[in-house]
């Protein structure tokens, strides 16, 4: 299944996109997807646990994700 | 309360904020603003500009909002967050509160700007005068799982 | 900081407060404005007159405007109150604080308030819909001495 | 000596005046001053012991009176 996944401010500098397509097995979780990212050129500046959301709500490791979810890495907000 | 809208490009106008929470029965208005200041952490700063994932940073803030409201007993609360490049000075974000008393006009606009800035999803990016620019990481760290 | 004046009859321009302490060295700008309520302790409110010892008001409104600078390290420090006839929803008093961080900006605001409310010699008559007025106690008590 | 009495608000309105011009022995206190305004029509109205000011600063019982001071009842402030 596909998802996209949407990088921002950082992290969109680190992996040198805004969004990707990510396909996955079916079930795959939140932590699936981080692995899954691993290996893509620039991911080691990444944090071990980025905080995640999912169709724009905050969501933990081991949320399940489904095809055409919206996924997003947050990188530390600084708002204000 | 006139609905405005959370997120804007175009520089804010406080009043505007403040009028969208004036109500008779109000005895307190507390309007907070965020500004860019001119040095940050030892650092000279010529700009800052602003992102957000927009979509989700709306939908807090409204949430924020209405957290808000029902926590403290007002429906006169107002925020708007600004968008894109500032300058030294100017406002990033205008929270505005009105409420019966002062109390709870001051806990309600506290609150509406820690939560703000514990999960809203909106980095900013500082501009140096040495011409670098950086994105701002108020914790020094990240972690998985929605912000405790 | 424009210096403004302390005591005014005509309405307030809260932005001009602001404007005041406006400064590239703030981060956080607070404005607190007192309204007259519709409703107090019940009764349904027209409108209020203020009236000052007006030497004495602007004597202890410097002073508290002072004591908060030197406290809190700031000079970014503005207040102003209303005298005379003031109908609902109309502004009372204006305190605009401007710091370089916001946890010291609601700390100046909140004490300049509160010494306010508790030693500027200012009173205020509500008028009630039955058409008498009252002066407002809000202790229902008195005592000799220096309020402690 | 004569000292100049200020009254304010609710007190204003009890003694039905703004300013009283006071006659009192030298050395007197704010204390002998109250006394001397127990005896006024109305007095009766204000507190046992008001909130005094001698020239724009809050006194206390104690503190004397000079010729020429500006002394004012302070009836409960209500700013804000």
């Amino acid at each position: 299944m596909t998802v996209t996944l949407l990088l921002f401010a950082s992290y969109a500098e680190a992996l040198g996109a805004t969004t990707l397509d990510m396909e996955l097995p079916r079930e795959s979780t939140v932590g699936d997807l981080l692995t899954a990212i691993r290996s893509r050129p620039g991911a080691d500046r990444l944090p071990p646990t980025p905080l995640v959301a999912v169709n724009e709500r905050y969501a933990n490791l081991d949320s399940v994700v489904r095809e055409g979810d919206e996924v997003a890495l947050i990188p530390p907000v600084a708002g204000g | 309360m006139t609905p405005l809208p959370s997120l804007v490009r175009a520089p804010i106008d406080p009043m505007e904020i403040v009028r969208a929470v004036s109500n008779p029965g109000n005895g307190a208005v507390l309007l907070f603003l965020g500004a860019v200041r001119q040095v940050n952490d030892g650092r000279d700063v010529t700009g800052i500009d602003y992102a957000a994932y927009e979509g989700m940073a709306q939908r807090e803030l409204e949430a924020i909002v209405s957290e808000a409201s029902s926590r403290f007993g007002t429906s006169d609360v107002a925020v708007q967050h600004r968008l894109g490049e500032l300058g030294v000075e100017e406002v990033s974000v205008a929270i505005a509160v009105g409420h019966a008393h002062r109390d709870a006009a001051y806990a309600v606009s506290r609150f509406v700007i820690e939560e703000l800035k514990r999960r809203v999803p909106i980095w900013k990016r500082e501009h140096y005068t040495d011409g670098t620019r950086e994105w701002v990481d108020p914790t020094g760290r990240a972690s998985a799982g929605a912000p405790s």
